[in-house]
């Protein structure tokens, strides 16, 4: 198996989601908040993950700018969840040694007084390892 | 009545008040928050990967604790809410993250999602009723226009949270009338309000709460309530409409009549 | 005829009933909805045509496993023969259990005459069941074993 | 010992390409009984069955397996055959080697084995099969049709013509169903009402058709050729043989606040009321939920009134029981309910509303007496957008899995209408995909884009935004320009899925008529029996069994007709002969029997029984092979083991369990 293939399988397991029940209606893409500020759009995320381009996908500032807010997922009507396929390409890249979306020390400058707690547990959740 | 208690990190440090006006509410309601011994952090966010379980321990722990006092498990924070129910629907459904966290925590007896996970509103409204709260209400907040920020976390998944309609919840309305408020429905009271891309994208989720702010305004609300620390935080960034953002902790112990106790 | 490989190959009967499991087992040929050749089914008008008589009369002759399949409820042909097919299976299935036919060797399942993959998969499951099982030891004639 | 004759099929290349059938051949003739064993390429060719003709007249067979397709395919092809070379019918019996073996398997070796297996069971059960003679049964020559819609009203007016009474029920006050409420049809954008009104009287005058409305089946009992069926006639409040229809009543009735069903709640009506004006029959009905004289027993405006003295308030239900030959199932659909669809905020505003909701407002006869607009202010709109898919092609448990087929085109014919009656208002669909395949249906929807400039856009809206001032944001993907628009809007139209009218499982289950997973009634064969129910004298007209357009309705409806004439034109019909049979000698009189029997079937009689000589009167079952439709029951219930079922009997499906575990 390729790498390519092999990291897309690695997303299929991770977020337990088949991307073949895609039916290509961008529902997902119409009701992402983040929309504007992702380059590959969430209905796009999918078609990645099923044509196997994860490189991409790793290199996409889409990861860094879903809010698993799972309003894509509610609305779904294929149940393909693209916010879990996200996560799980984000996993691939902070699971790879050196690789982090949060670095320790951005973060001092990142904080004001009233940052709660929630705030950074969860940032670190999703963007590290 | 008596419920196991799960605070969470915020409710103990930046959110305070939302921890102690629901204490002083229960007990004006008569029922009893006993507070997870040595509870950890739930993690903030739910850990999507199904092959994640280190991460969901902590939920169990809190979960099992309940279910060995024969409690409800109550939380007050959406995020500690959406993160334990989440977790005790993987125990109670997947039978690959239940063997896996169960070797892991080595119990007695093993967790299987035996714990009732309730938020405080759900108390308010499954179990006090809230036609009771009505009747306990000494103060109320009548004539003032509210709009119930929901946001993510307490709503969806629809299917697994079982909260209320996802994409029409009444819940919070209900909460309000109940103190004698009146609710104001506004579309984007399910919206997100950036979550965590606030500590990094600050611009993108100002104009997301810009947005909530606006739409509540527009549709006459005086002021928001919210169950969550973080989007509070968020809220507050933003200086569309002056809309003040209270917990709805703080209105219901003031509509009970409890709210000087707490200060 | 021999297999070709070591493994073991169990017996399996599958009684299903004209109106709906047959059509839908129909449906999985139809559709190639694949499952292993060691379930043969044998056709009966209703799945309460099946006499406890006949899956004991299975388990003495050497099956490993039998699996019984009607309409679903409230959708028989005959209005209510699942439902009678569903108590007596009950009963019969825990005396098995009872004298050491596992319950893994026996089941019921409703598959609609427009569930060709709900019955492949459901093959598919039970002889991966029976496969973990291994052989039927109790209740076989040893006269019926070569 | 039978002679017994095997006939092994090769189907072209879908049995023969994966069981080695001369192999098959080779192994079936070490069974016992068997004297013949040949395969040939298609043994249901003519040349096929002249092969099976010609063994049993030269080796005398007196049983033969056909290894082949399913018997649901092909059985009584065979058993024609076999009876035609003079061998009973039931001597005949079908390995399936293709469904239940070639199409599964891949491995040739291991499906020729299975189909050796398969092979053996059939000969060992042939090999105590009995010759089986059918019996008879009389044929009622009258169809019942449920459901007085536009498949109802066709499938009756075609058995009539035919010469065969007819009777129509119809839950509503008046026939005519969801076509009455369409405003006009596509592609040819004729009014609903205009052709649809001509069928209704042509029905109601028809001297074969009876018409119940306001009527429910209660009960169903017997089987194809004889049903026996109990009709509710709901208690109308109304005296249909005094009442001439003037309508006083309706206009008078002070309680007015009832939301109209027929307009889909969007306004309301009286009391006492007929459904719309073309209503037949033009008898009203009382709601005795909405009458204040009902409720408060303080009113009765209408019976003053009438001066026809129609009003009865002491009207009770009414059960006609009448007997029918065949029945036509015609139930038709309704839009499902929204309430899973929020996001598209349909409960939170009144200018989100279904297709079904526009056809009312754009029918000259509805709640805005046809003037387009919004159900708000009553403002005329300038921007509407039409959403697709809205709970079809759903696999979520949220909606519906399948299509529903027709709101590409009534999406098409409305924004069409809407841009030719009202240039000024701008039309916007967004779609997932354009499904446009029927005549001149392809040509309409491209109408609808190139000449009255309908923007079609490709994508699924997300979100429903109502604003403060009263307009819809309507936030959306366009999918080929990769963005995500958000278009304000005076209203917003859902393409709402629909689904087979609720009542149509209590009426499937009466009739033990098979439902799928979506409440669509099955058919016999999906492609070959498409309106014959698998139940015998059971037909199916319409949406009931599966989505379909009005011209499709049409035709099916007219199908389900000649079956059901098909049906009524014979005089006598054979029963089944597999049918339950007690052995009086081991029967003990119990009555299990007969109380696991869902049809009655089994009755007891005192008889001189002859037992080893021992002369004696004892209580026996007997069956009434007319009534036993042969499941089997009953001989899993027998204590004693007397009863049996011919053609399945315990040795029979024993001797296959035998041979599949030996």
């Amino acid at each position: 198996m390729s790498h390519a293939n092999n990291q897309a399988e690695k997303i299929k397991a991770i977020s337990g989601v088949n991307p073949l029940k895609c039916m290509k209606c961008g529902k997902c893409s119409a009701t992402c908040p983040a929309f504007n500020e992702m380059d590959i759009k969430p209905h796009q995320f999918v078609s990645y993950v099923q044509n196997g381009d994860i490189e991409a996908l790793a290199n996409s500032k889409s990861l860094w700018k879903c809010l698993s807010c799972f309003a894509c997922v509610e609305r779904c009507p294929r149940d393909v969840q693209p916010g879990r396929l996200i996560d799980a390409a984000r996993q691939i890249v902070v699971r790879t040694k050196g690789q982090t979306g949060l670095a320790p020390e951005e973060i001092p400058e990142l904080l004001d007084s009233e940052v709660p707690q929630q705030l950074l547990v969860s940032a670190f959740r999703r963007y590290r390892r | 009545m008596k419920y196991t208690y799960y605070p969470g990190c915020t409710l103990k440090t930046k959110a305070t008040d939302l921890d102690a006006y629901a204490r002083a509410s229960a007990k004006a309601l008569g029922f009893e928050l006993e507070e997870v011994e040595n509870w950890q952090c739930c993690g903030g966010v739910y850990p999507l990967g199904t092959d994640e379980i280190a991460s969901k321990l902590s939920s169990v722990r809190a979960l099992n604790e309940a279910k060995e006092k024969g409690q409800d498990l109550v939380t007050l924070c959406s995020a500690c809410h959406h993160v334990i129910k989440r977790v005790n629907n993987d125990m109670k459904n997947n039978a690959d993250i239940r063997t896996r966290a169960n070797n892991y925590m080595q119990l007695e007896e093993a967790y299987a999602g035996e714990t009732n996970v309730l938020h405080f509103l759900e108390v308010l409204r499954d179990k006090v009723g809230f036609d009771t709260l009505k009747e306990k209400v000494v103060n109320p907040l009548t004539g003032k226009k509210i709009g119930a920020y929901y946001g993510c976390l307490l709503l969806r998944p629809g299917k697994v949270l079982g909260f209320d309609n996802p994409e029409n919840p009444t819940i919070i309305e209900d909460f309000i009338r109940a103190i004698g408020a009146e609710p104001v429905i506004y579309p984007y009271r399910n919206e997100c309000c950036g979550g965590y891309i606030s500590l990094r994208e600050k611009e993108m989720a100002k104009n997301m709460c810009d947005k909530i702010k606006e739409s509540a305004a527009g549709f006459g609300a005086e002021m928001l309530i919210t169950a969550c620390p973080l989007c509070m935080y968020n809220l507050n960034k933003s200086d569309e409409a002056a809309l003040p953002v209270y917990y709805f902790t703080e209105l219901l112990a003031e509509a009970l009549g409890v709210k000087e106790e707490v200060v | 005829m021999s297999i070709k490989n070591e493994e073991f190959r169990p017996k399996i009967v599958a009684f299903c009933c004209n109106w709906c499991s047959y059509a839908g087992a129909d449906l999985a040929g139809s559709s190639r909805l694949a499952y292993p050749a060691d379930v043969k089914i044998i056709r009966v008008p209703c799945s309460c045509r099946v006499n406890p008589m006949f899956i004991l009369r299975a388990f003495e002759k050497g099956a490993d496993g039998v699996i019984l399949c009607g309409c679903h409820p409230g959708d028989c042909h005959y209005s209510t023969g699942n439902y009678y097919a569903r108590r007596r299976m009950t009963l019969l299935f825990s005396m098995l259990d009872y004298i050491g036919v596992e319950n893994g060797r026996t089941r019921v399942e409703w598959v609609s005459a427009a569930e060709g993959v709900k019955f492949s998969q459901t093959m598919n499951e039970f002889v991966e069941k029976i496969r973990s099982l291994g052989e039927n030891v109790r209740l076989g004639d040893l006269r019926c074993k070569n | 010992m039978q002679r017994i004759g095997v006939f092994v099929c090769h189907c072209g290349s879908n049995i023969a390409a994966t069981v080695d059938v001369k192999k098959v051949v080779e192994m079936v003739q070490m069974e016992p009984g068997v004297v013949h064993a040949e395969d040939y390429q298609y043994m249901c060719s003519e040349a096929g069955q002249a092969k099976i003709a010609a063994a049993i007249h030269e080796k005398n067979l007196t049983g033969i397996v056909v290894c082949s397709c399913s018997p649901r395919m092909h059985e009584t092809t065979f058993r024609t055959a076999a009876e035609r070379a003079g061998l009973n019918p039931y001597m005949v019996e079908i390995a399936n080697l293709r469904e239940h073996c070639s199409w599964i398997h891949k491995d040739m070796e291991e499906a020729t084995k299975k189909a050796v297996i398969l092979a053996r069971a059939a000969i060992a059960k042939v090999n105590l099969n009995t010759p089986l003679k059918p019996g008879e049964s009389l044929v009622t020559k009258r169809a019942l049709v449920i459901g007085g819609g536009i498949a109802g009203i066709q499938t009756a007016i075609d058995i009539a013509d035919a010469g065969y009474e007819v009777d129509i029920v119809e839950k509503t006050p008046s026939i005519g169903g969801r076509m009455s409420q369409l405003d006009k049809t596509f592609p040819t954008l004729d009014c609903s009402a205009c052709i649809l009104t001509p069928k209704m009287v042509e029905a109601a005058s028809h001297e074969k058709i009876t018409i119940y409305t306001y009527s429910e089946v209660d009960k169903v009992s017997g089987f194809v050729g004889d049903f026996t069926v109990d009709i509710r006639k709901k208690a109308r409040s109304v005296d249909a043989t005094k009442c001439t229809g003037c309508g006083v009543c309706q206009e008078k009735c002070p309680s007015k606040k009832a939301p109209s069903e027929f307009n889909r709640g969007l306004n309301t009506r009286s009391a006492i009321y007929t459904p719309f004006a073309q209503a037949i029959p033009n008898v009203p009905v009382i709601d005795r939920d909405a009458c204040m004289k009902f409720q408060t027993g303080k009113c009765g405006v209408c019976e003053k009134v009438c001066q026809a003295g129609a009003i009865d308030y002491t009207q009770k239900d009414e059960i006609v029981t009448q007997k029918y030959g065949a029945i036509v199932v015609a139930t038709g659909f309704d839009t499902i309910k929204l309430d899973n669809y929020d996001e598209y905020a349909y409960s939170q505003s009144k200018d989100v509303i279904t297709s079904l909701e526009l056809e009312r407002i754009m029918n000259a006869a509805g709640p805005t007496k046809g003037h387009l607009e919004r159900l708000s202010d009553g403002k005329h709109p300038h921007e509407i957008v039409f959403i697709q898919c809205v709970g079809s092609r759903c696999s979520d448990d949220r909606g519906k899995s399948y299509c529903s087929k027709i709101c590409c085109m009534y999406t098409a014919k409305h924004a069409m209408l809407i841009r030719d009656k009202y240039p000024d208002v701008n039309v916007t669909v967004f779609y997932i995909d354009v499904r446009t395949p029927g005549k001149n249906f392809d040509e309409f929807y491209r109408r609808a884009v190139e000449e009255y400039g309908v923007n079609y856009i490709k994508g699924q809206v997300g979100k429903v935004i109502p604003q403060p001032d009263g307009k819809l944001l309507v936030q959306g993907s366009d999918l080929l320009d990769n963005k995500q628009i958000l278009k304000e809007a005076d209203m917003v139209v859902l393409a709402t899925a629909i689904e087979p009218e609720a009542s149509v499982r209590k009426i499937a289950t009466m009739l033990t008529a098979s439902i799928d997973t979506n409440n669509f009634l099955t058919e016999a064969h999906p492609k070959l029996r498409p309106v014959e129910s698998p139940t015998a004298g059971v037909f199916l007209s319409g949406v009931c069994q599966g989505p379909k357009d009005i011209p499709e309705t049409v035709a099916q409806a007219g199908a389900a007709a000649v079956k059901a004439i098909g049906l009524l034109a014979k005089d006598k019909l054979m029963t089944n002969p597999c049918t339950a049979k007690a052995d009086e000698l081991m029967c003990n009189g119990c009555s299990t029997c007969a109380n696991v029997c869902p049809y009655g079937a089994i009755s007891y009689e005192e008889k001189e029984i002859n037992d080893h000589g021992i002369r004696e009167v004892r209580r026996v079952a007997v069956v009434n092979n007319a009534l036993c439709q042969g499941c089997g029951a009953c001989t899993v219930a027998c204590p004693s083991g007397s009863m049996d079922l011919q053609g399945f009997s315990n040795r029979q499906i024993i001797a296959e369990v035998d041979a599949i575990c030996r």
